[in-house]
């Protein structure tokens, strides 16, 4: 035969799909479905809500919690939570889901040997004590005081006790919408819907999951008809119409390294902000749809200020700024390297030649370092190279996914925060505070320190809030919300009218 | 019989005193040549004098003015192949390019060609164990993924046009390797070097005076068609972020970059990768040109000029049906 | 315009007739005439050869009659029938239709001529199967038949070799095997035995010479070994910078050769002279093709030049019975002194 | 001959015994078989003298004549220069070596590079022997002399091989090895590309140059009435051995050995009235030298060949001057006015050797 | 043949072991793949057990050692990425890619032989200019141009083909004219020269005397004798699919190993990379044994081969061009054996 391997029973192309079958076009092919990976957007966003469910869920758009797997949680000293499970919901596998089930699922993500992703990303080092009180009642210790821990296990997937803890399972089991039917490697994934689903049936019979590298194609096979929704398209993609926007929770800025000159003077942190005219980047590069940014999290997420006003664009100032910073005896020509990694974003190389061009213009010496995603990292992440042939501007794009500013400050604006160039003791000082503030009060103690890092730490530079793109074909209807990119919830997805 | 008397005479008034043609002469005779001869030569000189000339329009930046397209007389001299993502002058952009792409193209071409070329004369010319390792490390160099060799050289050095030279030339060499030993080893055999070998030549003296000529225009084509892979190849070492780093530009990175404008702005893309396919096939046509130019065999077919070819093609003819005539008479 | 020698014999005997015959070629130097106004005619069952110094134009006029001429080269001019059907009015597949059937020819590098990639048998039989339309065994026996003719042991093992497991000697009879093939009325064989060595060489003229008397074929024996000519050939046809300069019996020509050329060519056999003596020669080299003088072709290096042989290019006019020469001075030739003393002279210088 | 006038005794130049050369070609699907292109050659050349060597097409004449060239490594056997091993020389006493020994290649046109003049290409050998002629102007004039010698013209030097035709080709080879001042040449059928008044001047030209000049030649061809005309012995050989050799009229008038009788008598002749009443066809096929017969090598198309040849290779007979054969005692240093051939049952008399002339 | 066969084994083994060691070390070079796997905020504990887990805590030459020794034993690691076997992930992506690259290479040839004979018939002739042209223009044409553009007109405009993907024997057009560019244009040059070249031999006439049609002069007497070089080329354009159309298996979501290999590498997946390495370098390999045997298959002169010291020795039997290492990157040998001449 001369067809590729496996490939008879690949989703057929062609505009005349069938219309039972929702077919989706990713940007890459997922590296394993493993549920205690979902935290990696391309794990994820076929899982997710999908595939497997958690205990609790976080609605993307009012940023509240609310009950999944779990039907409600309390704490009486945030160090202790309780959670009561929802009863008859089945697995994909015929068995019932209970409380060993749920202990499992922790067990296995947080405190097992398996290096799980979700595990460094939201528990960190420490481990939880976990109890099962009843078959549907299941008590979580955490080591010290922790008033997100709700929010943190809304990151994990449930899947059924007999999953292996020792292996990482690449096909999981779980209890969602969608029954994982087989994934023809490099080619697609096929999930149909679960007929035993404890919820409301999804729309569409079957989902077809493939990818593409390349935008352009992705937002071709919308338009052709060959797949329903496309995500991580960039408007020059030419995608027009069927072209979606929306918030998509990621912002960029650049991150200034304050152990070299210049950026050892505050003055030119500054300048730096004053010589990016991020208005009309955002007007001009993204077509509007993207917001200059003020802070390191869009608004949505705990902590978020509406009223930090975005850094004025004024060259003038910049100039000045450096004159000064040059006559105060700053090595202001010293060179600054503009560490940027291709391909993370769309535009992102046009941005860095803006950016370099205006702060050339107020009077610095750029160096435009792109590098692929493995040498990035090393400038992106603790330690630092320290052989540098210049200061470090990094550009970094940061997602905070869980809707909360503290897993954006403590890692990026402790002194010792691995994604942090420096910090202050001050700052530190409200961090902590804000990480242990719960209601009104959380949402204000962090409105202080991403105050404070503008007016007195200068560590970024803001440059906009970003919004994602998902091509939607016109025989489907979704509206996406803010984690639809790492999150793509196919049972809210219908059949256009 | 006159028109053939004046092909002859036409034919001999482009010659020399010695009777042979000029190398010019032999270039004006093959317009495709000639053209592209013209051609690289402005690529050459807009190398040149290019960036001096167009450096500080090709770094304006115009965030009102991007992606106009080109041929607009409204948009003003400057603009006349439109403007990029970032409205810049895409003119300006191309001729600064050029001398990036040819730096860049040029002696990585020619280190290849020097170094692969060299090493196969010299294993082709005296065979045995010599040949053996090196087609060996040929084939290691051919079964070696490219692209690793380029993330590992510019991950532990850096990026910089001087690397990325290193890299195009190290993984190109086997090809100039292998065919350089392949028609080394038969010309070895050819009696002239027999000849030369009973003088008491010295190896290195036979490899230059008899076989490099000889294999130099079959390995100057391959480096013209070389030449623009080369140029494609960087292309995508700037894509992967590890090639000419931008505020330099070169025409592959600019395909490169233009890609995903393809749709929506495609002279970001095409026209840039339009030099390059010009330049290369001028360069073709060029080593095509001067291979026959060359070789003493082939010769002739320039050293005749159009007209007399014609002229005689006319005058067989006639002379033919005056034949027939008299032989009807 | 020249005549065809054979005018007196039956018409019938002339299986090829060639009239005037010109060849012009281009070169660098512009167009240049190799062969000119050359005529003679082959007879049934006889040999003709046609002899001249190397480059003086006899694999030109073969190629010529054959219709194979390289693309630099054209026929400028002149008849030539074969079996009075004219060749080179012929069109492509008229053309096609008298190679192999009609005409036969030999090339003089046996080594390249045979394609290296294909068996004996499939070339031996490609002309029964283009001609005769035989299928593939059809024409492996037949191509089996053909080599057992042309004397190649076991040719039933040997018809699947490829040519290069052939000695010289075996290529040159497959070659001749293969212009034989379909017994084709004409033979034109062109320097069938250079670089063999003589016992071989008597093998091949042994086979040309039975070929002749079966089949009645014309041969035109292309050489210029003159003991060969002498042995082989009935007649003879010389030729000087593309011109024919003498043609009659090769008895005649060589016992009395009525122009110069031919004599001073003769008188340069090394056979009869001693060692260490010098060898007579003609003094002088051919005149470059594309500066051939006005007059006769042979002036510059003629004893017997004079001024009208630089005004006036001699005829071919009869000398003899079936002899012809172009030369003005041709009855004096026989009374002209070998030329080893001016040969002996010239070289000296 | 020429030399014959020379007081000096007779020195020889050249001495080669048992000289063998085997080549591996490829064959079938089991690897490589030997080819003995050279199987024991014993040969020697006076200075002054000119050496024939004759034979079939493929019996290792070439291959002889580039051994003795250093071109092709011998197997086994001797090769003395002037008492010197060639193959032991290095460096400076090679090269020295090689001024000495020269070679004139079998084709005219292969052996000159198409690329370079006439002029570069004889003047070729001093770019290697600097010493010769070490200024720009002591080679021109040299090449001036050479252009005349070999009777081209000094405008000849500026043109390119293929405007030459090939007699003149031929003449820039014999250029190109005597630039050196050789004592000994060798020429691989320095003729056969040529046509009759061509190589008459040609082999007048090599004559004068030994009158001249002394040198030895060992001259190849298949060109019996050539060879016999310019040697003073001739060695002819089948098979990669010499299976005859002689003073050429010894070998011409009366050949021991049937295989050169056969070529003399196939030799073809101008003049009908020395044309051989009775020749000899050889009938069969030269044998594969892959696969060469056992015993005597000629005995597959020897007319005379008993069943003792098959199983023995025969012995040198050697024919006295009063015309007696005798076996060849190897032990009597051969004089070289002796005929020598290697057969059982060696030719007798003209008539037997297919050259009685019907008179 | 079998010998032929054994020696051509052990002759290339070494450099494949070779190719091998390289990659080991040179992957290792392009820094810890840690960060990659890890969350940005991992911590020292996480990092070191992924070391561990990884094998990576070792000395080079140790995890050298561990290498060799688990490829023995068929064990080529385990992928970093995606925790599946190394191996099995290379052996699924290549079909793929051989499918792709073979097509690919099928229509190619076959375009050049019609282009490049017809345009050698009259060299220097109009079809002739056109066709050195156009060829020179596709294989120098960028191949991702040639995918979007396509997929634009072919499977937006058109609607003819879908955009991309394995499904359906449409979804080949696509990534097939786009591959097909380059050796098509290389091999039109290069069957054009070796057919110039051919046309002039003395065989062609021969043919020609017994009244062979032009057809049968070309397509049979010119043809095979042509191809060799043609054949030595396609073989180095083949190497250059096999180890991965990157840019197309890319852009049409083609499952094959040149993506497999980029990912690997920038991913640094090393087991993953070493074993597409492997097994590409195996397929080369292979592939050059096969050229070989075509060149038995084409040529009888060749036909008894014998490695390439003493095949040389034969060269009184062969042409200038067909030797063991002969089927080389020459284009260039090929396409300007062109005109040169042999003779001089
Ligand atoms: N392709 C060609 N291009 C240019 N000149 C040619 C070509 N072929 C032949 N000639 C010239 O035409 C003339 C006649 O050539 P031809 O081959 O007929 O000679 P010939 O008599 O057969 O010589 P020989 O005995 O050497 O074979 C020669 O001077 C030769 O140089
Ligand atoms: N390099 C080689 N490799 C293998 N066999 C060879 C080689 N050179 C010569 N031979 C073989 O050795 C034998 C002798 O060849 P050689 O060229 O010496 O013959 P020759 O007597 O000069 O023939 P000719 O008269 O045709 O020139 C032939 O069978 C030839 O095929
Ligand atoms: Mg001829
Ligand atoms: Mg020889």
């Amino acid at each position: 035969g001369c067809s590729v391997a496996n490939s008879e029973e690949a989703a057929s192309g062609g505009s005349s799909a069938p219309s039972d079958t929702l077919r989706v076009v990713l940007q890459q092919e997922p590296p394993t479905l493993e549920a205690c990976e979902s935290n990696l957007t391309s794990t994820g966003v076929v899982i997710r809500s999908t595939i497997t469910e958690p205990l609790i869920e976080r609605n993307p758009t009012s940023g509240e919690l609310e009950p999944k797997l779990a039907t409600e949680w309390s704490s009486k000293d945030d160090k202790t939570w309780t959670l009561k499970l929802r009863e008859g919901v089945k697995f994909h596998d015929g068995s019932e889901f209970t409380a060993a089930d749920a202990v499992a699922t922790i067990d296995r993500a947080v405190n097992s040997k398996l290096g799980c992703n979700v595990e460094g990303y939201v528990f960190g080092d420490d481990d939880l004590k976990l109890k099962e009180v009843d078959d549907y009642t299941v008590e979580v210790t955490a080591a010290k005081k922790d008033p997100i821990l709700p929010l943190r296990l809304s990151f994990l997937e449930v899947v059924p006790e007999e999953t292996s803890a020792t292996e990482k399972v690449r096909e999981p089991i779980g209890t969602g919408p969608y029954k994982l039917d087989d994934w023809q490697a490099g080619q697609s994934i096929n999930a149909s819907a679960y007929t035993d689903y404890w919820g409301e049936a999804p729309e569409f019979q079957k989902a077809n999951y493939q990818w593409r590298s390349e935008g352009s194609v992705r937002a071709a096979m919308i338009t052709s008809g060959e797949a329903d929704i496309a995500t991580g398209l960039s408007p020059e993609d030419n995608i027009g119409d069927l072209g979606v926007s929306y918030p998509n929770n990621e912002t960029v800025a650049l991150r200034m390294h304050a152990d070299k000159a210049p950026f050892d003077d505050i003055r030119i942190r500054r300048a730096v902000n004053y010589a990016i005219d991020k208005e009309s980047i955002v007007a001009s590069l993204y077509g509007g749809r993207d917001k200059a940014a003020a802070q390191l999290v869009p608004s949505g997420v705990v902590g978020h200020s509406e009223d930090l006003p975005v850094w004025e664009y004024n060259a003038q100032k910049a100039k000045d700024l450096v004159a000064e910073a040059k006559a105060a005896g700053t090595d202001v020509s010293a060179p600054i390297n503009l560490v940027v990694r291709t391909a993370q974003f769309p535009k992102i190389q046009e941005l860095a030649q803006v950016i370099q061009e205006q702060l050339t213009q107020a009077g610095l010496t750029v160096n435009l370092k792109m590098l692929e995603t493995s040498q990035h990292l090393t400038y992106q992440v603790r330690p630092f190279p320290t052989k540098e042939d210049g200061a470090i501007m990094l550009m970094t794009q940061h997602g905070n996914q869980a809707g909360d500013a503290a897993f954006t400050v403590d890692q990026y604006m402790t002194t010792k925060g691995a994604q942090s160039a420096f910090g202050t003791p001050e700052l530190d000082k409200l961090i902590a505070q804000a990480d242990a503030a719960t209601g009104d009060d959380r949402q204000a103690a962090f409105e202080k320190v991403f105050k404070y890092q503008n007016d007195e730490v200068v560590q970024f530079a803001h440059i906009a809030h970003q919004t994602g793109m998902l091509g939607i074909s016109q025989s489907v209807a979704y509206e996406p919300n803010s984690s639809s990119g790492d999150e793509l919830r196919l049972a809210e997805v219908t059949a256009a009218k | 019989m006159a028109s053939l008397e004046q092909a002859a005479s036409a034919a001999k008034a482009a010659k020399g005193k010695d009777g042979r043609v000029s190398m010019f002469t032999m270039l004006l005779r093959d317009r495709f040549a000639t053209v592209a001869a013209v051609f690289l030569v402005l690529v050459v000189l807009t190398a040149i004098f290019g960036p001096a000339v167009m450096g500080e329009r090709a770094t304006a930046q115009n965030l009102m003015f991007m992606n106009k397209a080109p041929f607009d007389p409204a948009n003003g001299w400057l603009y006349i192949l439109g403007s990029d993502s970032l409205g810049r002058s895409m003119l300006a952009r191309m001729v600064v390019a050029t001398q990036t792409t040819l730096l860049v193209a040029v002696p990585a071409v020619l280190v290849a060609l020097i170094v692969g070329s060299l090493w196969g004369v010299w294993a082709g010319y005296h065979r045995g164990r010599r040949e053996a390792v090196s087609m060996r490390i040929a084939d290691i160099i051919m079964s070696f993924p490219s692209l690793l060799l380029a993330v590992v050289v510019l991950f532990v050095f850096s990026p910089s046009a001087a690397n990325i030279v290193l890299i195009l030339a190290i993984t190109r060499i086997p090809i100039y390797l292998r065919t350089a030993r392949a028609e080394s080893a038969e010309l070895q055999s050819r009696t002239f070097v027999d000849a030369a070998r009973t003088f008491g030549t010295k190896p290195n003296a036979i490899i230059l005076r008899h076989v490099i000529p000889v294999v130099t225009p079959t390995l100057l084509t391959l480096a013209t068609l070389e030449f623009c892979f080369v140029m494609l190849a960087e292309s995508s070492l700037s894509f992967l972020g590890i090639g000419i780093q931008p505020p330099d530009v070169s025409w592959g990175l600019m395909v490169a970059q233009g890609r995903q404008y393809l749709q929506t702005a495609w002279w970001l893309s095409i026209l840039p990768g339009l030099a390059i396919v010009l330049t290369a096939v001028a360069a073709n046509v060029l080593a095509a040109w001067m291979r026959i130019a060359t070789d003493p065999a082939q010769r002739w077919r320039l050293e005749l000029d159009r007209k007399s070819t014609k002229a005689f093609e006319k005058a067989t003819r006639q002379a033919a049906k005056m034949q027939a005539k008299k032989g009807n008479d | 315009m020249l005549e065809p020698v054979s005018n007196k014999q039956p018409q019938d005997e002339a299986v090829l007739q060639v009239q005037g015959l010109d060849v012009d070629i281009r070169t660098p130097k512009g167009t240049v005439r190799v062969v000119s106004n050359v005529g003679f005619s082959a007879r049934r069952g006889k040999t003709l050869a046609l002899l001249g110094e190397s480059g003086c134009g006899k694999s030109m006029t073969a190629k010529a009659i054959a219709g194979l001429l390289d693309p630099v080269a054209s026929v400028a001019g002149g008849k030539a029938y074969l079996d009075s059907r004219d060749l080179f009015s012929m069109n492509g597949k008229q053309r096609r239709a008298v190679a192999g059937e009609g005409l036969g020819i030999v090339f003089q590098d046996a080594l390249a001529a045979l394609n290296p990639v294909y068996t004996i048998g499939t070339q031996l039989g490609e002309a029964f199967r283009i001609h005769r339309g035989a299928s593939k065994k059809q024409a492996k026996s037949e191509a089996i038949e053909l080599m057992r003719r042309v004397g190649i042991p076991e040719p039933e093992t040997r018809v699947n070799s490829y040519p290069h497991q052939f000695s010289g000697g075996m290529r040159q009879r497959i070659l001749i095997a293969m212009a034989v093939a379909l017994s084709p009325k004409l033979l034109i064989a062109d320097e069938p035995t250079t670089a063999l060595d003589v016992t071989v060489q008597a093998q091949i003229m042994q086979l040309l010479r039975n070929l002749r008397s079966e089949e009645q074929m014309a041969v035109v024996l292309i050489t210029h070994d003159l003991a060969v000519v002498a042995e082989e050939a009935d007649d003879v046809c010389v030729m000087y910078a593309g011109n024919v300069v003498e043609q009659g019996s090769v008895d005649t020509v060589f016992t009395q050769p009525t122009h110069p050329y031919t004599k001073g060519l003769l008188s340069s056999v090394p056979a009869d002279a001693q060692r260490g003596e010098g060898l007579s020669s003609i003094p002088g080299s051919p005149p470059e093709l594309s500066k051939i003088p006005a007059g006769c072709v042979y002036q510059d290096r003629c004893p017997l030049a004079s001024a009208i042989c630089r005004e006036q290019r001699p005829a071919l006019r009869e000398t003899g019975p079936g002899q012809r020469s172009a030369c003005h001075f041709a009855e004096q030739v026989s009374t002209m002194q070998s030329n080893d003393e001016a040969a002996n002279g010239q070289d000296a210088h | 001959m020429s030399i014959e006038t020379q007081t000096e005794p007779e020195r020889t130049v050249l001495e080669v015994q048992d000289l063998a050369k085997t080549f591996h070609v490829a064959s079938g699907s089991s690897g490589t078989r030997e080819l003995k292109a050279l199987d024991g050659i014993n040969l020697s050349v006076k200075r002054g003298e000119t050496l024939g060597l004759v034979g079939e097409s493929g019996c290792g004449k070439s291959t002889l004549a580039r051994t003795l060239m250093m071109l092709e490594q011998p197997d086994g056997g001797t090769v003395r220069f002037d008492g010197q091993d060639p193959f032991a020389l290095r460096g400076k006493s090679l090269r020295a070596w090689r001024r000495r020994v020269q070679m004139v290649f079998q084709d005219p046109f292969a052996s000159l590079n198409a690329r370079m003049t006439a002029g570069q290409i004889i003047t070729e050998p001093f770019a290697t022997h600097k010493d010769l002629y070490p200024t720009a102007a002591a080679r021109k004039q040299r090449l001036k002399e050479l252009l005349e010698l070999v009777g081209l013209r000094a405008t000849d030097a500026d043109k390119s091989p293929q405007e030459f035709s090939g007699g003149q080709r031929q003449r820039i080879g014999i250029a190109r090895a005597l630039s050196l001042g050789p004592d000994l040449i060798i020429l691989d059928e320095p003729v056969s590309a040529l046509d009759l008044s061509v190589q008459a001047q040609v082999l007048n030209l090599l004559n004068d140059l030994q009158q001249q000049l002394g040198v030895s030649y060992i001259f190849i061809s298949h060109d019996l009435s050539v060879v016999r005309h310019v040697t003073d012995r001739v060695a002819v050989m089948y098979l990669g051995r010499i299976i005859e050799t002689g003073s050429t009229e010894q070998v011409f008038e009366s050949p021991l050995h049937p295989y050169t009788a056969s070529l003399m008598s196939a030799s073809p002749k101008l003049d009908p009235a020395l044309r051989p009443k009775n020749r000899i066809v050889l009938q069969g096929e030269l044998p594969s030298p892959l696969d060469p017969p056992s015993g005597c090598r000629f005995r597959t198309r020897c007319w005379k060949a008993q069943p003792i040849c098959s199983v023995e290779r025969p012995d040198s007979r050697v024919r006295a001057a009063d015309g007696t054969i005798s076996l060849g005692m190897p032990s009597v240093s051969r004089s070289e006015e002796q005929q020598i051939a290697e057969c059982h049952f060696p030719v007798q008399s003209a008539a037997e050797a297919g050259l009685a002339v019907s008179a | 043949m079998l010998t032929y066969l054994r020696k051509r084994i052990i002759a290339s083994a070494l450099p494949l072991v070779v190719v091998i060691i390289g990659v080991f070390a040179l992957a290792r070079m392009t820094g810890n793949p840690a960060a990659l796997y890890l969350p940005l905020n991992a911590t020292e504990t996480m990092r070191e057990e992924f070391a561990a887990r990884n094998g990576l805590d070792q000395p080079l030459l140790v995890q050298m050692a561990q290498y060799f020794g688990g490829i023995f034993r068929l064990d080529f690691g385990t992928s970093m990425r995606t925790g599946q076997d190394a191996a099995e992930m290379a052996l699924r992506a290549f079909p793929a890619t051989l499918q792709l690259a073979g097509t690919t290479m099928a229509i190619a040839i076959l375009l050049a032989i019609v282009v490049g004979s017809a345009a050698a018939m009259k060299p220097n002739g109009i079809l002739d200019r056109c066709s050195s042209f156009l060829s020179m223009t596709a294989a120098s044409i960028p191949d991702f141009w040639l995918a979007i553009v396509g997929i634009w007109v072919f499977a937006i405009t058109l609607g003819w083909v879908p955009t991309s993907g394995v499904a359906g024997a449409a979804a080949w057009f696509l990534p097939v004219a786009t591959l097909v560019m380059r050796p098509f244009g290389t091999l039109v040059q290069v069957i054009r020269g070796a057919m110039v070249s051919a046309l002039s031999e003395p065989y062609i006439k021969l043919a020609r005397s017994k009244g062979a049609t032009e057809y049968r002069v070309i397509g049979k007497h010119a043809l095979r004798n042509a191809a060799a070089p043609g054949l030595t080329v396609a073989g180095d354009l083949t190497v250059g699919l096999v180890n991965g159309a990157v840019v197309v298996e890319t852009i049409f979501g083609w499952p094959g190993i040149g993506k497999l290999m980029i990912d690997s590498i920038l991913q640094r997946d090393f087991a993953v990379l070493q074993a597409c390495v492997l097994l590409t370098a195996v397929a080369i390999f292979i592939l050059n044994i096969l050229i070989d045997l075509g060149y038995a298959l084409l040529d009888p002169r060749v036909r008894p081969s014998a490695g390439a010291r003493k095949r040389r020795k034969a060269r009184a039997a062969q042409g200038p061009t067909q030797g063991s290492e002969q089927h080389t990157p020459q284009l260039a040998a090929a396409s300007m054996a062109a005109d040169s001449t042999r003779g001089n």
